[in-house]
């Protein structure tokens, strides 16, 4: 039995509430409440389909509060198409919460940059709620396509974040990449938090490294299991991490890193840990 | 009227025909947390080699319709490290797992099968000559009945316990394949193992896996792995464990009527993590509704030329 | 910016790449109301025999998850009556037609060759050694190079058409098989046929098919199929049409970037008649967004190894 | 251009009203005037799936008036289960009207029992408002498994027939098989038309043989295209039916009959002409 055997399991829910935010990408409260009262910040859950035959969809919990989870998803494929067609009353399954989520039991003053990118934006309000209930500074660096994908955005202001914004077309915010933005920010954040595409979590690394922030990825990857079942989600780690699978300490393929599970290692990783 | 679900491997004795899938459940303990695993009958283990494997670059995994491509790449600890932290921990555990054996040369199989087959924690080996994922190599033994017959006699040759060898779909002729690893020692056959595919990302223009090819599994393939068990029953009279897009009872039973004496459920357990559960319950009720008192009664009732007289028998013991 | 489909098959050129499969789309007649026929290259008949044959007992149909089974059993009027009843309307159609020759001897094939191949109104031929359902005799032909050699050099030796030689992908290698039906004169390879399955009835305990075998084809196999034209595609310097599954732009394009000059849509019909239409309006727009002039510069651009030389040079005329 | 050129064609629709008539028995209405103009009785349409990647499904046109068409379908696999997720307003799309429907050009007068089994009330209650158009009297002879499942029976009456039912289970009404109703029932029809499962057809036929009755029936096998492209829904014929397709005079594979696509050549047959 795993230490987290109370809180993971399967819940059968239904949806609470359905909006779409923007064109393809839908906002969806469902009643769960065990899931609402166990989940960690930047955890994930496996969305299982309405008709089987498919794998469930990774999903980061968006909201937890009261008997609500809330997931947000972008419609970009078959299995969220499938999603998004869910209604209000229908029923909707999924395993957890998953994953490790960030790692933030240590921190409890300072100033977190959370960077965010498009669909990234799902994995980051717990924590930002979180940090900011313990009295942390909280700034949102979120970047997406255009303004219409710069969903919910209000939300974190709200929450008490100092929101900046870029877009790739100009549309909204700063013309450009999130990272550009963070990089150019005159203010040096204690902590970087970061979860959107891979290009960007290399950029915003990147930063982290050049300014000496210590930097927490929340890394992407196709999933199959979403558990540690399939090894499918692997990303390289350096053998000395905390984080590292148990693995022979010796030459592996004439390498010294390990491939970590994304799903159960993760999703989060200290960026300078990664040998990606 | 409870009924008996019990079916037999060669001489491993499961409590229930449904098996989890090697590469596919870890080593149950990722899965234990969503479903009661009474309705696991074992757990296959993923496949250990004599080296230890960093495996394939990502992306490894592609959902396709109904689904999936994985070119995982056999990563693994090697099987030194295996024995010495892995092995020990499936003592505890309270389902019973098959380890899996893969390998790049005939001797690669005899050793790492004679090690791990020592081992008590292990009920029965398993040895996967079908890889796809491998740079072709280790795929070669099941696509060629020649090596199928050196690998399977070799790994026989170490070992008393159960030796079930595991065939590929991607052959002209899977019937003759399966002859030739009954004559050279197979205790049973797992059919099938995936079928190689690809899919192109239309944007980046390159295959979307980092292996470039992979083997496709998901109910997509099952039609394909029904007519495997089908025809491997007509030819063999050991036991099959039938694979590839098992989901729910009823898929399961396609496979036991075809002939299977039992079933893997791989990657339907990602659409659902209590599918094995569901199955259990619905072989049961199937049972049930047509007054059968044992699951062994119908294995094979839907292949007219059912060669298998090997589940019958054993039922007398 | 307009951009140019047409690509070529042997000395056939089509005015969009976006073909209809062997045995799916009738005459085209079937399915006119529904779509505007130009985004239909060509359709590929039904497979037509020697003599008639009244085809398979029913069920002949069974849905699986994201594809279906078909063992129709190549039922079709006899290349006698073809010739007088069917083929002359062919000429009226405004569109381009493939006839499709399918036999159980090396002779019918050349027979049924000669004659279909003699008719102005059929553009092409197209030999189908590897139908699985006719009793396992019909696909023999694609699944040992012996007999495709034999077949395809007797069909070519009795026409000067372009020779299409459809291949199956229930075999070992299919490239293999490929290089034996270039070597024996073929000017294209249709890749691939259905792959052999079946499905099992757990009510009757028996398969569901009236020809207990059948042919699994739609969006379920499409990785398989990309995977043998990529294959294909690297072994051979004949033109490709790809199909197995296809059912959008973004399929299509996974097959002309695997190695396929054309594509024919089969199954997809069933689930959307205005396919063909989406497609080609999809390939359009994905030229338009990487600003390319015509389609034929994309082919086998996600193959490294790609080999076919034809399509370019086809280019300069 | 076939001579149904301009009558058959893909609609794109919406759906206008969704009522569950039993558990796993769905009645939707959709927004397609001019498959409720055009479609004669016993007619069927090839209904597309919200999310592809599968084939459309038969379905009789079960109603059709002013702007509305209805489908109504059992749930009983993948796609129907599929269909019975839509909800109203969702957009949903088919081809038809297809087939040539029940042969009742010549029908003005006498005497017709319509026996419908199971899902088979789906096709018949367009011809039965038709025949009772005309001053035919028309007698429904409904089975089904049981009285939760003898769904819509009342709107025959209301539509004017008489109406005579059987459970598998006697739960209602005759307890039995309706071909067995019809068998004993005291009154001989002048025409019988029936929809259903085989072997209720084949029952029916039997009457019809015995009572000298002829019988029209409505068969059903797994389709694909529905328009007669790919041969896969057969019912084999005797070769002198008007219905039968061109094949050559002569014997086939040592046989005089001829395989029908049920789709394209009916899906309504005389029984007396069926070889099967
Ligand atoms: C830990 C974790 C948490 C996640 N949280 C969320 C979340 O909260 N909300 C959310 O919308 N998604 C999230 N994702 C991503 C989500 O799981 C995938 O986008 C989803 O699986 C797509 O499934 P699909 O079948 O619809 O698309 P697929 O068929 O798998 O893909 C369709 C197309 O979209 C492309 N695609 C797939 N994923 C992405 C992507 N992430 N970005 C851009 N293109 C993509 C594919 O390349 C393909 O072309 C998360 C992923 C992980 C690993
Ligand atoms: C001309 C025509 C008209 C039809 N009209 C209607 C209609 O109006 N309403 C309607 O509900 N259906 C109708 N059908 C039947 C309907 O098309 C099929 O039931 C449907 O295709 C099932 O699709 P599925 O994917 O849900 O089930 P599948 O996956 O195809 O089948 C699921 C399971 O149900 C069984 N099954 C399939 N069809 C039936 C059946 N008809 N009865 C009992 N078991 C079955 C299969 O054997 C299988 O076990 C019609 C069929 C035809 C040919
Ligand atoms: C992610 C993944 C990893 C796999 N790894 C292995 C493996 O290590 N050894 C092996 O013999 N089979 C492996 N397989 C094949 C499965 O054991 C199984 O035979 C196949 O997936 C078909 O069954 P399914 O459709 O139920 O998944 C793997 C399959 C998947 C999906
Ligand atoms: C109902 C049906 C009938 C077919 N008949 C033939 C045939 O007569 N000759 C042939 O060469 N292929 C035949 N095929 C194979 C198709 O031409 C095509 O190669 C295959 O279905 C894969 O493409 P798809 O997935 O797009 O359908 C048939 C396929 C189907 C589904
Ligand atoms: S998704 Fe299976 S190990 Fe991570
Ligand atoms: S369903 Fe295709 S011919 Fe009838």
């Amino acid at each position: 039995m795993t230490a987290h055997a109370m809180q993971r399991r399967v819940h059968d829910a239904h949806v609470l509430d359905r909006t779409e935010l923007a064109p393809d990408v839908v906002l969806l409260g469902v009643h769960a409440p065990e899931a609402a009262r166990f989940t960690k910040p930047g955890q994930f859950a496996m969305v299982m389909l309405p008709g089987g035959e498919n794998a469930a969809v990774a999903l980061g919990i968006y909201e937890a509060h009261g008997d609500r989870v809330s997931f947000m998803f972008f419609v970009c494929g078959k299995r969220t198409h499938d999603l998004a067609r869910l209604h209000i009353g229908d029923r909707i399954s999924f395993y957890g919460p998953l994953g490790n989520g960030f790692l933030l039991d240590d921190v409890h003053s300072g100033d977190v940059a959370i960077v965010a990118g498009g669909v990234g934006i799902a994995s980051v309000l717990l924590p930002a709620q979180a940090l900011i209930a313990r009295g942390v500074t909280v700034r949102l660096y979120y970047g997406a396509r255009s303004a219409e994908r710069l969903v919910d955005a209000q939300r974190f202001a709200d929450a008490g974040c100092e929101v900046h914004t870029s877009t790739d077309d100009g549309s909204h915010g700063y013309h450009g990449y999130i990272s550009d933005l963070l990089a150019s920010a005159s203010h040096t954040p204690t902590l970087i938090l970061a979860c959107g595409p891979t290009p960007m979590l290399r950029a915003t690394a990147r930063v982290g490294t050049e300014r000496h922030v210590p930097t927490q990825l929340s890394l992407e990857e196709t999933f199959a299991c979403g558990v540690g079942g399939c090894w499918g989600c692997v990303v390289p780690l350096t053998r000395t991490s905390a984080q590292a699978p148990s693995f022979p300490p010796i030459e592996c393929d004439g390498s010294d890193v390990v491939n970590a599970r994304i799903c159960a290692e993760g999703p989060v990783f200290w960026a300078h840990e990664l040998r990606w | 009227m409870s009924v008996d679900l019990r079916v037999r491997i060669g001489t491993l004795e499961l409590p229930v025909p449904t098996l989890t899938a090697s590469g596919c459940y870890g080593y149950g303990t990722e899965f234990e947390d969503f479903l009661d695993m009474r309705s696991v009958g074992a757990v296959v283990l993923k496949s250990v080699t004599r080296k230890p494997r960093l495996g394939n670059a990502t992306p490894r995994l592609v959902h396709t319709p109904s689904g999936m491509l994985n070119a995982i790449g056999l990563q693994n600890p090697g099987i030194d490290w295996y024995l010495d932290h892995d092995v020990a921990k499936f003592a505890a555990l309270p389902w019973k797992v098959i380890g899996s054996v893969a390998g790049f040369a005939v001797d690669d199989y005899a050793y790492v099968c004679e090690r791990l087959a020592a081992r008590p924690e292990i009920a029965a080996i398993e040895i996967n000559i079908s890889c796809p994922n491998v740079a072709h190599e280790g795929e070669t033994f099941a696509c060629d009945p020649h090596l199928t017959e050196k690998v399977v006699r070799s790994a026989r040759a170490t070992t008393d316990k159960p030796l079930i060898v595991k065939l590929s779909p991607n052959v002209t002729d899977i019937a003759a394949i399966a002859r030739v690893a009954e004559a050279a020692g197979a205790d049973a056959l797992a059919v099938i193992n995936t079928v190689r595919g690809m899919a192109i990302d239309i944007d980046a223009r390159k295959p979307r896996l980092g292996n470039i090819t992979g083997g496709l599994s998901g109910p997509a393939i099952r039609p394909i792995a029904v007519l495997a068990v089908y025809e491997v029953a007509r030819a063999v009279k050991i036991p099959i464990i039938g694979q590839g897009g098992i989901e729910t009872a009823t898929d399961a039973l396609e496979f036991l009527l075809a002939g299977a004496s039992a079933v893997c459920i791989g990657t339907a357990n990602y659409a659902d993590p209590r599918v094995p559960e569901k199955i259990v319950a619905g072989i049961r009720e199937y049972l049930a509704r047509r007054n059968l008192r044992s699951v062994r009664q119908i294995i094979g009732e839907a292949n007219v030329g059912f060669a298998n007289s090997y589940q019958k028998e054993g039922d007398e013991g």
